[in-house]
């Protein structure tokens, strides 16, 4: 596979680790930044280059920022008393590695049952209009129900009533 | 081993491993906002599977993948809203977002 | 709210944006260092003391009676009374200052000293370039550099040092008048005593 | 001769990558290209510093810089070079790393949301088909850069800075895409060099630019509030207010990171100019028929300048908004029109030719336009502001 795969990979693997294994939140977040950034490349990669770019937009534009807005409103930036990881951090890591073990087994074993078609597909927004306006109208009006009231119900439920505790 | 591994397998083993690190910082962090990041990380792994699967896959040009992947991005913005609304929420009564001591269900 | 508010303001910038190019209103400011707006008639910045005549020390009219020393707000005027007399502009052996130092650097050109000087001595030049490397020393100005003439003081202020003329020319002859007539009464007298004993006679 | 002129640059790039072996020809072409753009746009950010500080001065009744060189031509070399040999002071309670990052991540995204712009006839970088929605990527992962630098300098004027700056780019950031989404909608790609192609006709000598649409009219004007606001510019430059928050999110930097930032917010307040000429004004068509011998690009970069004068002359003018007067200005003025304003072009769309539609939409859109202004704002008329804990 070419280098640039790997390169991005590996970029998007490091700043995925980082995001966990650091200790003050705020760089955490800057990490999640960059793996967002390679798995942005990795979709240009693959030609999505509407998701790619709508990942862009949507995760380093947006959540990236409500998280970090998030950590500053829950003083998260300082470090906390005990230890950033919990007590049981060795039950947590044993059941990632068991959950990558059967993922990565599944996925070598496989090898001949996988679709290979190399064929580039060009995919042009003009159908992806199509497509959303044809035939996915459905998930599409659906979706947009779902962030409206995911809108108001974050504002509902971080706003601050007036009576309760400052 | 390694060697033979054609360029879908790359791709999903990539995913796989961005889903076992968001599921091992989920597991183990004790800070709530970066259990959210953790669960941002494997949703993205799974965007990528999506996307890869569609790439590689027998007819591209149905879109499914693809679609579904821009579906999947949407709904993950809004549960990153929500959730860390409630986050919010409950470091205002709380006043902590440390996983260990939050084991009231009072307030 | 429907905007007119900021067209008017555009309208407003853009008239004086196009005025500069054009009519002298519009653009008020000059290149400072080459050209030079004349200062005002009542400009003032620091102060100086005024002397008569040719030579400075004995024209000086200041008479180290440190009401403006007194008076100074910062404190900056330093005077120290001399030993000796020396006649002043009607003729009058008056005390003239030893020592009369401003420190430039601690004076507010407020005009406090000019407004209570009696013997319109001290007035406010405008002169304001004075920068100087030494920042103690070179601000102390000493008798000699505050002394400047009259004439400069007219090129200054001319209206205001016309007025402070006209009133010491007054007292001057007024003073004149007096010793004038205090010498005829002098005179009167002495002549008096001088006939007195001739004409004490005559009157028994 | 005409069309070669028009085409000057493009027959440069070729003739400058025949040298190349086959192999490295597109390399080098795209290499050229992007050396170009990181040449012409902070030379342009010169040309604008200087035009800004002349023009502000001009009018407020004083002359420019005029010191350096004839005219204070050679001020921006000054500032420059000031710039570059000004100490660069980091204070040491701040975080390094981000610190150092913060500008260099900024300039990077601006400079790469130029890839898209159609700088004249086929003079775009990368000919995206997604060309609009890539720039609006890059536009929007700006914000992260402004926090960043808000955050690492541990000080509580430019936390609070980064903050403001975020929160109005985020809310104005809405408004933008929506009004920059009609056009998309009436062109039906989002191909930036498709959109400027549509607007590239004329009839009787007049350009079919889509400022000259109801709709368009009123995007462009949605659009120029957004994008002044999305700079930090003018009316809504708050979060470098000297005023109250000394300078915002780079109070802490000094010397060159300082002039990454004051080139990061010009560049891109010149790109964003640029797309606010690519969809609304045309790109590189000429504005008459007859005046199509002049190349393409001039008129792109004359759109451009046009629109930095605008920003300084709305610099000059308006005072700066207070915070809870822009939010209120954003989210219950421009966004609610800005939405009307994606109807009335589907109602423009849907009406067929001729006169009636010019009267509705533009009827549908004044009528809204006095409505929202007098009564949507009347409780907010910028009056007093409302305090939650002070009575």
């Amino acid at each position: 596979m070419t280098i640039v795969f790997y390169l991005i990979a590996a970029i998007t693997i490091a700043g995925a680790l980082a995001a966990m294994l650091l200790k003050s939140t705020v760089h955490c977040a800057l990490a999640l930044t960059i793996a967002f950034a390679g798995l942005a490349v990795q979709f240009l990669e693959l030609d999505a280059q509407f998701a790619g770019f709508a990942q862009i937009l949507v995760y380093i534009g947006a959540v990236a920022i409500l998280v970090v807005f998030a950590i500053l409103l829950t003083r998260g930036s300082e470090a906390p008393k005990g230890g950033v990881f919990s007590k049981s951090w060795p039950a947590g890591l044993a059941i990632a590695a068991m959950v990558f073990a059967v993922l990565g087994w599944a996925v070598l074993s496989s090898t001949s049952v996988l679709p290979n078609e190399t064929a580039k597909p060009t995919v042009s927004v003009l159908e992806i209009g199509n497509a959303l306006m044809g035939r996915y109208v459905l998930p599409l009006e659906i979706i947009a129900v779902l962030l409206t009231s995911a809108l108001i119900g974050a504002v509902i439920v971080a706003k601050h009533e007036k009576g309760s505790a400052k | 081993m390694i060697g033979h591994v054609t360029a879908l397998q790359g791709y999903l083993l990539l995913a796989a491993v961005l889903f076992a690190i968001g599921l091992a910082g989920a597991l183990t962090r004790r800070n709530a906002i970066l259990v959210l990041i953790g669960i941002e990380l494997m949703l993205n792994a799974a965007n990528l599977n999506l996307i890869a699967f569609w790439r590689y896959g027998p007819h591209p040009e149905a879109l499914t993948g693809m679609m579904f992947a821009i579906f999947s991005i949407a709904v993950a913005a809004a549960e990153a809203a929500v959730g860390l609304g409630l986050v919010i929420h409950i470091y205002r009564f709380t006043q902590t977002t440390d996983l260990g001591q939050m084991n009231r269900m009072k307030g | 709210m429907f905007g007119e508010g900021i067209l008017k303001g555009l309208a407003e910038t853009a008239r004086n944006f196009a005025g500069s190019f054009v009519s002298a209103d519009r653009l008020t400011t000059v290149q400072y260092p080459e050209q030079r707006i004349a200062p005002i008639e009542a400009t003032r910045d620091f102060p100086f003391l005024v002397y008569d005549g040719a030579d400075w020390e004995a024209g000086l009219r200041c008479v180290a009676c440190q009401i403006c020393e007194k008076e100074c707000p910062p404190k900056c005027i330093y005077i120290e009374k001399s030993a000796d007399k020396k006649p002043d502009y009607t003729g009058k052996p008056q005390i003239y200052p030893a020592r009369f130092d401003i420190d430039i650097s601690v004076c507010m050109s407020c005009q406090i000293c000019v407004e209570v000087c009696p013997f319109e001595a001290i007035k406010m030049d405008t002169e304001f370039e004075l920068s100087t490397t030494d920042r103690f020393g070179g601000l102390l100005y000493d008798r000699k550099e505050l002394a400047k003439s009259n004439e400069h003081y007219h090129k200054i202020h001319p209206t205001e040092a016309a007025e402070v003329d006209a009133r010491l020319a007054e007292e001057k002859a007024k003073a004149e008048a007096k010793a004038k007539a205090a010498a005829e009464a002098a005179a009167a007298k002495a002549a008096a005593t001088s006939a007195k004993p001739v004409g004490g006679e005559i009157k028994a | 001769m005409i069309k070669n002129a028009d085409q000057i640059f493009v027959l440069l790039q070729h003739w400058v990558m025949s040298f190349f072996p086959h192999a490295l020809q597109s390399l080098v072409g795209v290499l050229l290209s992007v050396v170009s753009i990181i040449c012409v746009f902070p030379a342009l950010f010169a040309i604008s510093v200087l035009l800004e500080r002349k023009g502000l001065g001009r009018m407020q009744n004083r002359l420019g810089p005029n010191r350096v060189g004839p005219l204070g031509i050679l001020q921006p070399v000054a500032d420059g070079l000031k710039s570059l040999t000004k100490e660069d002071i980091v204070p040491t309670s701040a975080d390094a790393v981000v610190h150092f990052l913060a500008p260099v991540f900024l300039v990077v995204i601006v400079f790469m949301g130029y890839a898209v712009l159609p700088m004249g006839r086929n003079m775009t970088l990368v000919n995206l088909d997604a060309g609009l929605l890539f720039f609006f990527a890059m536009g929007a992962s700006t914000e992260l850069s402004v926090f960043m630098a808000g955050w690492s300098s541990r000080n509580k004027y430019s936390l609070l800075g980064a903050m403001r700056a975020v929160a109005q780019m985020i809310s104005y950031e809405i408004p933008m895409l929506l009004a920059s989404l009609v056009v998309v909608m009436m062109t039906g790609s989002m191909n930036l060099g498709r959109i400027v192609d549509v607007q590239n006709q004329y009839t009787w000598g007049l350009p079919h630019w889509y400022i000259f649409t109801p709709w368009g009219f009123a995007a462009f004007l949605l659009y120029a509030t957004a994008t002044t606001a999305e700079s930090n510019r003018s009316p809504f430059d708050l979060p470098e207010g000297e005023s109250e928050l000394v300078a915002g999110y780079f109070t802490e930097y000094s010397g060159f990171k300082f002039a990454l930032f004051f080139l990061g917010e010009y560049v891109g307040m010149l790109s964003v100019s640029g797309l606010g000429a690519t969809l609304f004004l045309g790109g590189w068509s000429a504005p008459l028929a007859i005046l199509n011998w002049v190349p393409s690009w001039i008129w792109f970069f004359g759109k451009v300048m046009l629109s930095i004068c605008v920003f300084i002359w709305l610099r000059g003018t308006l005072p700066r908004l207070r915070q809870d007067q822009l939010m209120n200005f954003a989210w219950k003025f421009v966004l609610p029109l800005s939405l009307l304003n994606l109807i009335v072009a589907g109602l423009w769309r849907f009406m067929g030719e001729g006169l009636t539609r010019w009267v509705v939409c533009s009827a549908i859109l004044l009528v809204a336009y006095v409505v929202m202004a007098r009564v949507g704002m009347r409780k907010e008329r910028f009056g007093p502001r409302s305090y939650r804990y002070a009575e």
